[in-house]
This record gives structure tokens, C-alpha cells and sequence, in this order.
């Protein structure tokens, strides 16, 4: 039992023949250059945007509305100005009609894992701008998505609320064989977390390597001093060197 | 050259009633006076009324009846009328052919079409008092803006108060109507139309009020003498107007210009006994507050004797 | 400094002030305006029966409050219920015109073209159609103050982001959800500017639909006060008509404030 | 596939599809409507005085158009100009009703309130204050019209977030400077949706004020077709009106689309 | 000559006492966990925020306005969606009055800096997370401010662009003496770039620790490698781990 997706895009500006296979439990990770068509990648993935070209399919049948089997954290924390962070990440469970009890406290257990129990009533702009950030994390995972999508969803956050969050975040997959494509800029992170790293190249986004991380879980934060875990990371920025031109004068 | 500036303001817009006045203009009567007069069209007595009290004009045509009420209910009393123009009201029942209305009797249980400032006037009452009708019998529908004319046709309503001439011909245009019961024939006369001007204006310039008001006697005998000529001046002066109509107008009016007191004097000569039954006639129908004279509302001063 | 309010100016007065201040700043201004026309009207010895001086027209509310009441009752009547199918009518109306390029490019130039037709103009034509009853006069209302809700509601529903629609896709909102949860919402603040509208032209439209045909009603006061010469008493119900819209558009106002808690803070920063 | 426009539909069938495609939509539905219009009034006989039928008008605007087309363009010419001016005091209102609580607590109160008095039933007042002339026209136009534009404006002025506040700030920008620069573009398309709004009203506006006192104009062509009961006339000038308030109102759509370029493609995402 | 800012604000939520030094032509860094009042102290230095007690001055001179002689890059990129990428960054020029003419220039360099040379029409809606940020780190330098503040800048850019922008910020920095006052969650960003780097306690925001970072300059990428350095990043991370409550199981 596999699951395949493969996402093909020739669009001038944005993809060019991204071909891509992610299996079912995967922790698989996108970093690029800004601009290379992450953000972009990952919208085709959700089936949000229209592809000019190819075809995606998840097991088979091809994607061509919008898949609701998952939890998506857009790259702009995108909370609604009307709801309170609390009714934010419930907004998931009403939508898909859930039992709005149990959601509720799911939502506040989330929230309580993020460190904002104490904005649950907080309207977005009284938020600072990783708090939001985090709304929106507690919302992408209420449903418990077997698939979820991120897109730089810790790029806001301080290391130790990152740290934490990466833990928890590997917790919960583990937990629920769930399958995740997260884009980040970060390396350490990108490696730290996955499976598979995926490296883009510059526009157009084209997919230049895909590195297997061949790392034991449950990964624990000792494991970035490990040498291993450091051959990677430098393995990384090298190609990631080689991608662009770099002047330092 | 050195002519003074009349600003006239009639009653409505211009109609066949108001030809004269083109007339005079036309053929130079009012310059003879030693006048220029502007003709500006009117939006119904209320507003000549208030617009000689402010002095944006100088010469007004509105309802006698009107200008007692503006006197009476607003303090109104430094305007006279000094000519009354449409002495016999127009104002009848008008039905349409077969609707059984032969006479005033005829009305109970029917629906009336009316105006709802034609229906305050109180004139329809009076006219139902005057000839024994139960006005509680008669169900009013107000209808405003001349609609009631189409609900007549359609036969929502069975009667309406308005113009015999020329709002019923204009009914007859598209249907045969009964001969309209005009309720001066009944005992009920308001004044209609008259030349009134501000009483301060009036004490500077009463040389010129008697030069207009010759003006359009001399307009008036030219009109009846040759009514196409004075539609073919109208025309030029209101080139929207329809000829037709106009024509018909200028024709028909003429036997509203007197009542029976009148018949015969000079053209714009009002009898005293007229303008009491116009007073009487508001104070006991239309709620008017009692008190007023004749002498309060008209003057004959200015009038020039002429005969005809 | 700036920052610190002056709580400090109002502690230190206290009854007084205090009392002024709680009566809105509009009131002052209407009673500056109210005394300017009266004193113009007496200084320049303007006629009553061009403008009545705003103590006669007073005298004659106080005197004739036993008929301007239950009149504008009637019409107070019809300016809600009108309103009321108004926004029952244009809410709909904008959402079809939002959703379905067919309403949007077919449909809605034809009513915008109907918007500049003079009611009163056509009045024969309403009356036949909807008769003489209380009918062609919430139709009116309704014709009149519509448009304004659809406009707004239209501008509304179409300022929902991109990203928020995504969002919605991507949990699966169905249309509805969309429109209940995402849009409409947004739309919220743009609505109510229509809505605020609209009551001015519900107002309005209540009136010159008495002007057309009516037995009741503060419109039927000022056309039967117009034909008796009784220029205070036309004014003493001009005056309640406006009294009464303006009570509207604050009630609105309120219900704005009280229906969009989260916008409170931009409106206040609003200022500057 | 969705995401291929249908650019080959078009290009297969060439020439008399695309020249049917070139006419709006809307004049489709027109047709159509005049069409059912001519057949209701023929089917169920209705007579002329109730309802002419388009033909019959269509015959009527020929055979008067001498006399309509120089009406329509005094009626127009106050529309415009009363247009133009109502968008020079809303404007300039919106933005002190923004920048200043005195104005906005004090002062627009009132205006909301003299919206809702009826134009028609205080015409005498206007016509002894502005004359007799275009000029009570071009008051009443902009009484109608500047409202929505008013109150859209504050709507689009308010609508600057605190974000864009603080930048302009931290620029330096002065007063001027963060109008121009920050809160009017912002604003654009709810000024847009004013201005629209503002064009019926502004029709309505002109035969209103024709309606109290003119002797020329279209308002002044119904008010006298409606005395000689000329049904026929009186329609042809309120579709003569009718349309007249539809090109402006297109053109303003068009202005609106040249003017905010950067909305576009978040009107066409609209949909959905 | 010293420029002396002290911030100082007693709020219920943000700020408790806070109270910095900063000292002309210095670069100071500023890390906390999310939410513990980064961004609200920048606002407070910008004058654009006021304060609920205490007093901010600069030379001396208290601060009750908004101070326009500095360049901020905000948290959330704030471009405005009617003006295209050079237009945003021209700003600037237009309200400061500059001569439009050598703006352009300038813009269109600075813009070349960041890599959007292609992209200087492109509306905001057109650009990724990463390219607005761009645009906005390129406004916030067109008039060459004395005093810079910075709201997480290099937050979406990958870890080249960003390297890159590291590098020549600092060069900016060198050449006109500017003050900067840096937000960031990279502890090894803060300390490459900073003479001293300040961290705060979670909420309430207060200043747990002013760190000198004593460095050689001009700094190279090489030197992230140089042990004084990874004392630093050791240190730091250290005193963060201790203020928060860190849980890996
Ligand atoms: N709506 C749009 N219209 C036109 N071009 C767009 C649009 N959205 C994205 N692009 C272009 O597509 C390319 C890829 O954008 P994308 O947002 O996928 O980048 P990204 O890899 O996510 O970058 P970042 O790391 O900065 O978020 C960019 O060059 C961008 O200019
Ligand atoms: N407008 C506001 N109303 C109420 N509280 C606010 C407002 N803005 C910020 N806060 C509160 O102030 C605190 C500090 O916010 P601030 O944005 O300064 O945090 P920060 O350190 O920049 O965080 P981050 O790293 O997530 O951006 C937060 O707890 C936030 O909830
Ligand atoms: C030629 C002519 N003049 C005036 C009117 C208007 N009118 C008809 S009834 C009425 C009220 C008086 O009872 C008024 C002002 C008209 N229809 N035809
Ligand atoms: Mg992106
Ligand atoms: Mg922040």
C-alpha cells in the first residue's frame, strides 16, 4: 500500500517539471531559494490551484478540486479578523460538522501545546506575530489530518518555541502515521525533521536533489550534535552553494 | 430700453388658461406699460403664494381660494389678489359613460378617485352637503399625481373630482364620459385663479400693476378673437405644449372666466358676493379660521374699467 | 504625554461637565441650528408662511401631537417593514450577483437602469399593479433603499482574499460554509454602510409613496397641510420624518457596533 | 482542464458567435424583457393609457426626438454637473468626517438627518434660496447624490489598517502626504462603489428637481406629457432617462476598472 | 556624542520595565520568545507606539511622535497592494521629497541587491512571502537612515539569500555608520551581526540579559565557524533554555 503523488507544472514564471513521489507516513521537506515556487508546489499538492500542465494523483485518482483530507498551514498566517484564536482553530471542526465538543477541547489542548492558553479569546490583532503563526499550526492539526501540508510554519517562532514544536510535531506523526510536506528555510530544521529533503533550484523551480535522511526515531534534540546529523546539514548548504552565486566582497 | 423687469409666476405649468399672458408679451401690450415681463411657470398655488411673499416675484397667479387659506392658516395677509382670472372653478364629478352618475345622488355607495389636496380643500363635501349626500356613503380613494385619471379608466374607482375642462376631455380622449357636474353649477364656487402681488410691492408699483393688468385685457379680447393665433403664440413660447390641447383649452376656458355675478363686466372683475361665498364656503369645509373679508383678499383698485 | 487620556480633566470637573458631555455633540449643533433659524426668521421678519420659526413649528408639534403621532406610527410602519424586505431582497440579490456571472453581467444592469426611473413618474403604473393599499408603498420603500444594500453587500462579498478562500477550500467548506463563514463575515462592515443608506432612502421612499397615493401617514400630513396652506404643520412633520431617520441610522450604527466587536479598534485608529 | 480558458471554443466558431458574444449581455435581457413587455400589453390588450407598449414608445422618441434630445441634454448637463460637484463636497466631507471627531460627532448627524427630509415638500424653501434657474437643480442633484459617496469614503478611509498607519508614519509622511499616498488608494474602490451608487441617485435627483420647476429638461417633458395624458411621451422620456443612467453608470464601472488595476484579479477571483 | 535611548513601559501584557542603552553607529540585536514584547518595544523606539509610563529619548530630547529619521522593516510585510515593487520601495523618496530621479537609481539597486532586479513591476500580489519581504528590507534603506529597525527581516528567506543580506547589511552599516536595532529568533544571525545582543524574559518583556558579542569586524561567513563564536551561540542558547520550561517528553 503505497501512496503516490506526483505533481508535473510547466508554467513560465513559477514550476518546471517537478516530478515528486511521497509515500504514506513520510516526513518529506521542501527549502529553495525564495521565490523558487515552494508556496506554489505545495498549493498544486492541496489541489487549490490549478496546474498548467501534467497531473497530480494521490493514490491513483487524480486531483482536480480542492482535497479536504488535510491540514494545510499557509506561509501568511491566515486567521479570520472576526474570530477569536480559540473560534479560530475551531473553525475546522465546524466546517467539517465535528462533534463540537470534543473539538473544543482538542482546540484547547492544542492551543495549551503552543503556550497560548492564555489568548484563547485574543482577536488576531491582539496577537503578536508568532502567536499567530501558532493559531494557525493548532488549526491545521484539530481534524488530525492524515496528510498535512506546512508551509514555513515555525519561520516566526524563537529556537526554543521551535525546538519544542518540532518534538511535538514528530510526536504527533509518529502517533497518527501521518504524512507531511513541510517547507522551511531552515536546514538543520528541514533534516532534524524528515525523511527525505527535497532541494529546489532557483526560479524555475525545478527539483535538484532529493536526500534520504537516514536518521533513527524518534529524534530528540541531542541528535543535531551528532556527527551525522552535522554531515548532513553541511552536505546541504553545499548544494545549496552550488545552486547559487555567492559573493561575499 | 428703460422698461421695468416683471417677474411673473403662474399658477401651473403654462396652459391654454394662461395664454393671455403670452399674448400680452407678444404682442407688446406689457412694453406699451412700460413693462419686461419674464413668464416663469409654477408648480400649483402653494408655491406662487410663497414665492410672492419672498419677493423672488413680483406677480403672482394663484387661487383666491388659496391665498384666504395662506392668510388665515400662515399669516399670509400682506399679498391681495387684485384680478381674478377663473372666477367660475373648473372642478367637477367626472365618471365615465354608464357608471350611473347622472346626478349628485347617484354618488352614495360609489368609490371616489381623489387628490388628496383636492379632497382637503373640503369643496367635495360641500358639494355632497349642498346636495344631500351622505359623504360617509362615498369611498375615498386618494390617488395623487394625476393617477387618479387612470384609475377612472381602469375602473378602480367609479368618480373623480377634477378639472371638467380640461382633465375630463382628456378622459373623454380615451373613453366617453357623463356630462361632468361642475360644482359651481351646484352651489359651490371657490375662486379660482387670480393676479396677486405683495402689498408693499404693490403701494410702489401700482402704476405698473394697472399697466399689466391692461396689458392683459387687451391680450385677452385678442385671444378670444382668434384662439389660433393664440395657440400658434403659446407654441412658440412652449414649444412641448400639445397644440391640440392647447387650442381646445383656450376655447373651453373662456366660459370659466365669469361666474354669473360677473358675467359681463370687464375681465378680471370680481364680484364682491363671489369672494364672500369663497370665504364662507373655506370657513365652514375646509376648517378655515373665521375672521376674513373680502376687502382682506381682493382689491378692485387697480382694476382699469374697461368695456368690452 | 500624548498617550496619557484626560481622565484627569474629567475627574476634576465632575456634574457638570460630566452632564454635558453625555448629551451627543449632534444635539448641540442642532440646537445652535435651530436657534440661528430661529433668530434669522425673527431678525430678518421672515413670513411664516415661507418658513415658520422653529417655536411655531414646537407650538405646533406639542398642539398636533394627537395626529402626528398615530401618522407617523403608519409610516414608521411602512419604512420598517419596507426596509426590512429591502434586505431581505438585496442580501440575496448581491449574493446571486457575486456567485453567477449570468446575474452579475445580465440581470444586474437591468436593475441598476431601473434604479433611475422616477418613482413618482410611474405611479399610475404601481398603483394598478400593486393597488391602493399599504402595497405600492412598502414597494416603494423596498425599490428605493435596495440598491444601496446591493451595492455594498456586492463591494462586501468581494473583499474576501484569495488566501481566505483557499483556507475555506482547503477544509472542505462547502458553498455555504463559504458564504456563512468566510464571506459574509467580511462583508459584514460593508453591508452595514449600505444598510445606513438604504434607511436614509427607506425614509424617503415611505414619503413620496404617501405623495402618491395615501390616507395616512406623515407624507398625507404635509400633502393635505401643503393644500390647506398650513406651512408650521408641514414642517412640525418634515421635522418628525427627520427625527425618525436619524433615529434609524444611530440604531443602525449601534447594531454595527454591537455586530462587529473585532472592528472596533481600527475604527478608532481610524482617527488620525 | 479547468484551468484552460476556452480560447479554442471561439477560435472554432469564428464570425457571428464572437460578434454575439461582443454585445453586453444585459441588452440581451433587455431585449427580452421589451419583448415579453410588447407581448403582455398586445396579449392581454392593456390600453395605451396604462401601459403603452414598446413599440409604441420606440415610435414615440422617433417622431419626438427633436424635442427629447435637447431636453435630455439639459437634464443631463445638470446631472453631470451636479454629479461633479456632489463628488467635490463628499469628498472633502468624507475626509473631515475621518480626520476630525468634531465633524463626525457634531456635524454628520445632521447631514444623515436633512437626508431624510423629502426634496419635494420643501421645493418652495429651495426655490426662494437658489432662485429659479439651473441652480436649485444642481442643489438638488447634489442633496441626492453626495450621500452615498459620503459615507462610502468614510467607509474607505477608515478602511487604511494601523499597519499602513505606522509605516506612513514612521516616513515622515505628513497629513497630505498619508491622504494621498496611504488612505485614497485604499478607499478607491469604496469611493467606486459611492460613485455608483451616486449616479442613480443623481438621475433621480435631476427629474425631481425638474419636477418642482423647470421649463425644459426631461422632467419637466413627463410632467406636462402627464397633464395632457400623453402616456407614450412620458414613457419615452423615462426610458430616454433610464438609459442615460445606465451609460453613467457603465462608465463609471468602466473608470473604476481603469483606475484600480491592482484590484483586477481579485474581482476575478471573486467568483466562487 | 552618544545617542541614548531608554525604553521604559509598564503595560499589564507587553513590557515590564524596560530599560537599553544604544549607542550610536551600534548594531543591537534583540532575541525572546514569541509574544514576549519584541516587536511592541521596537514600536515604542519608533515613537509610532506610545507608552503607558516612562519616558524614550533619543540625544537627550524625549520622544513623543513618531520619528521619521530611521527606516523600519515591520514584522508583516506592509506593501501597499496598489503600487508595484519599485513604487513600494520609492515611497520612501516620494515623502521624504528626495530627487525621484537618483531614488530610482538607487531603488533599482537596492532592489538588484536582494535579486528582484526582474520583478520591480510586479504588483505584492504577484511576489512570494520571501520577495515582499525583500521589497520591504529594500524600502526601509532607500533614504540610507541613520537609525535602522528591524522586525525580523530575514524571517522568509532561505538560509543563502539570507546569508547573503546578513553580509550585506553589514556592509551598509560599516559605510554609513548606521544604528541598527535588529529583531530576530536566529541566535547565530544575532550574534554574527551584533555588538551586543539582548535577550528577554516571556511575558511580561523585560531584559533578562545585555550580551557584548566581541567580535572582529568586518565579519565573514567564516567566522559563524571561529569557537569564540560557537561560545557565544552556546552561551545564549544556554541563558534562553533557562528561562523557559523545555519539555521533550
Ligand atoms: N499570483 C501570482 N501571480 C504571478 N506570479 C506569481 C503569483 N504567485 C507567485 N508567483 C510567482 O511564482 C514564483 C514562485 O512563488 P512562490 O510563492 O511559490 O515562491 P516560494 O518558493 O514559496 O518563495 P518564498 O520562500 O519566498 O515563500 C515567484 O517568482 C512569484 O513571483
Ligand atoms: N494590539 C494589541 N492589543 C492587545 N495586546 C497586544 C496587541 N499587540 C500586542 N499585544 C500583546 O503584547 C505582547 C507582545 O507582543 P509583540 O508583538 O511585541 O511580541 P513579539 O515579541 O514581537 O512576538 P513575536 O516574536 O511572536 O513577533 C503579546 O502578548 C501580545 O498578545
Ligand atoms: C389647466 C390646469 N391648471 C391647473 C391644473 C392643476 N390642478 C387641478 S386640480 C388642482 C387643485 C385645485 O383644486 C390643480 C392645481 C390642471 N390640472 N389643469
Ligand atoms: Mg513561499
Ligand atoms: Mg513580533
Amino acid at each position: 500500500m503505497t501512496k503516490v503523488f506526483s505533481g508535473r507544472k510547466g508554467e513560465v514564471e513559477a514550476l518546471r517539471t517537478v516530478d515528486l513521489d511521497i509515500r504514506r507516513g513520510e516526513f518529506v521537506s521542501v527549502v529553495g531559494p525564495s521565490g523558487c515556487g515552494k508556496s506554489t508546489l505545495l498549493m498544486l499538492l492541496s489541489g487549490l490551484l490549478g496546474r498548467s500542465a501534467g497531473e497530480i494523483t494521490i493514490d491513483g485518482t487524480s486531483i482536480t478540486g480542492p482535497n479536504s483530507d488535510l491540514g494545510i498551514v499557509f506561509q501568511q498566517d491566515v486567521l479570520l479578523e472576526w474570530r477569536s484564536a480559540l473560534d479560530n482553530v475551531l473553525l475546522q471542526a465546524e466546517i467539517r460538522k465535528s462533534d463540537m465538543g470534543e473539538a473544543r477541547t482538542r482546540a484547547r489542548e492544542l492551543l495549551r501545546m503552543v503556550s497560548l492558553q492564555d489568548f484563547e479569546d485574543a482577536y488576531p490583532r491582539e496577537l503578536s506575530g508568532g502567536m499567530r503563526q501558532r493559531v494557525s499550526i493548532c488549526r491545521s492539526l484539530l481534524h488530525q489530518p492524515p496528510l498535512l501540508l506546512m508551509d514555513e510554519p515555525f519561520g516566526a517562532l524563537d529556537a526554543m518555541t521551535r525546538d519544542q514544536l518540532q518534538i511535538d510535531l514528530l510526536k504527533l506523526c509518529a502517533a497518527r502515521d501521518m504524512t507531511v510536506f513541510f517547507i522551511t528555510h531552515s536546514i538543520s530544521e528541514a533534516i532534524f525533521l524528515s525523511d527525505r529533503v527535497v532541494v529546489m533550484t532557483p526560479r524555475p523551480g525545478r527539483i535538484e536533489r532529493v536526500m534520504d535522511i537516514d536518521l533513527p526515531r524518534p529524534r530528540r534534540l541531542a541528535l543535531r550534535e551528532d556527527p551525522k546529523f552535522i554531515g548532513y546539514v553541511r552536505e546541504l548548504t553545499e548544494i545549496f552553494k552550488s545552486l547559487g552565486v555567492f559573493k561575499e566582497e | 430700453e428703460d422698461l421695468q423687469d416683471v417677474r411673473l409666476r403662474l399658477a401651473w405649468i403654462a396652459g391654454g388658461v394662461d395664454a393671455p399672458v403670452f399674448m400680452a408679451a407678444e404682442k407688446g401690450y406689457f412694453a406699451d406699460a412700460g413693462l419686461d415681463v419674464e413668464i416663469v411657470d409654477g408648480n400649483g398655488s402653494t408655491g406662487t403664494i410663497q414665492a410672492i411673499g419672498s419677493g423672488d416675484f413680483d406677480i403672482g397667479i394663484a387661487g383666491m381660494g388659496a391665498l384666504a387659506q395662506a392668510q388665515q392658516a400662515a399669516g399670509a395677509s400682506d399679498i391681495i389678489s387684485v384680478a381674478g382670472l377663473l372666477q367660475k372653478d373648473p372642478t367637477s364629478i367626472i365618471s365615465l359613460e354608464g357608471s350611473g352618475i347622472a346626478e349628485p345622488k347617484d354618488l352614495e355607495g360609489k368609490r371616489l378617485g381623489t387628490d388628496a389636496g383636492n379632497l382637503e380643500d373640503g369643496m367635495i363635501r360641500a358639494f355632497a352637503e349642498a346636495n344631500g349626500v351622505d359623504f360617509d356613503k362615498i369611498e375615498v380613494i386618494i390617488i395623487n399625481g394625476g393617477a387618479d385619471r387612470v384609475a377612472l379608466l381602469k375602473g378602480d374607482v367609479d368618480f373623480i373630482n377634477g378639472w371638467a375642462n380640461p382633465d375630463g376631455d382628456k378622459v373623454a380622449a380615451q373613453r366617453p364620459i357623463e356630462e361632468p357636474m361642475l360644482f359651481a353649477d351646484y352651489g359651490v364656487n371657490l375662486i379660482g385663479s387670480s393676479v396677486i402681488v405683495k402689498k408693499d410691492w404693490l403701494a410702489e408699483n401700482g402704476d405698473a400693476v394697472k399697466g399689466f393688468l391692461v396689458a392683459l385685457q387687451k391680450a385677452k379680447a385678442d385671444v378670444a378673437a382668434d384662439p389660433e393665433a393664440a395657440r400658434d403664440i403659446f407654441m412658440e413660447h412652449r414649444p412641448d405644449a400639445d397644440p391640440e390641447g392647447i387650442l381646445q383649452e383656450i376655447k373651453v376656458m373662456q366660459k370659466y372666466e365669469h361666474t354669473a355675478a360677473s358675467e359681463g363686466k370687464p375681465y378680471g372683475w370680481v364680484a364682491p358676493s363671489d369672494v364672500e361665498l369663497t370665504i364662507s364656503l373655506l370657513e365652514k369645509y375646509s376648517g378655515m379660521k373665521p375672521g376674513l373679508t373680502p376687502d382682506d383678499i381682493y382689491s378692485d383698485a387697480y382694476l382699469p374699467v374697461l368695456t368690452q | 504625554m500624548a498617550s496619557v487620556p484626560d481622565t484627569t480633566y474629567i475627574a476634576r470637573r465632575p456634574s457638570l461637565k460630566q452632564l454635558a458631555e453625555r448629551i451627543p455633540p449632534a444635539v448641540w449643533t442642532l440646537i445652535a441650528l435651530l436657534l440661528f433659524w430661529e433668530l434669522m426668521v425673527r431678525w430678518r421678519e421672515i413670513p411664516q408662511y415661507i418658513l415658520p420659526a422653529p417655536s411655531v413649528i414646537l407650538a405646533e408639534i406639542i398642539s398636533y401631537w394627537h395626529r402626528l403621532w398615530p401618522n407617523a406610527l403608519v409610516t414608521m410602519g411602512e419604512i420598517l417593514f419596507g426596509f426590512a424586505c429591502a434586505v431581505c431582497i438585496a442580501v440575496p440579490l448581491a449574493v446571486s450577483v457575486v456567485y453567477s456571472q449570468f446575474m452579475a453581467r445580465a440581470v444586474f444592469p437591468i436593475i441598476v437602469m431601473s434604479q433611475t426611473i422616477p418613482k413618482v413618474a410611474i405611479a399610475p403604473l404601481l398603483l394598478s399593479w400593486f393597488g391602493y393599499g399599504i402595497t405600492p408603498k412598502i414597494v416603494i420603500v423596498i425599490m428605493l433603499s435596495f440598491f444601496p444594500i446591493v451595492i455594498n453587500t456586492v463591494m462586501g462579498l468581494r473583499a474576501t482574499t484569495p488566501e481566505m478562500l483557499h483556507l475555506a477550500r482547503s477544509m472542505g467548506a462547502n458553498g455555504w460554509q463559504i458564504f456563512w463563514k468566510f464571506r459574509l463575515p467580511k462583508a459584514l462592515p460593508f453591508v452595514f454602510g449600505g444598510l445606513k443608506l438604504a434607511t436614509a432612502l427607506s425614509v424617503i421612499g415611505a414619503i413620496v409613496a404617501e405623495f402618491i397615493g395615501a390616507d395616512k401617514g406623515l407624507g398625507y400630513l404635509i400633502l393635505i397641510a401643503g393644500a390647506n396652506f398650513d406651512i408650521a404643520r408641514q414642517f412640525a412633520s418634515i421635522i418628525l420624518i427627520s427625527l425618525m431617520g436619524m433615529s434609524f441610522f444611530g440604531l443602525l450604527t449601534w447594531l454595527e457596533r454591537v455586530a462587529i466587536p473585532w472592528r472596533e479598534s481600527v475604527e478608532l485608529s481610524g482617527k488620525g
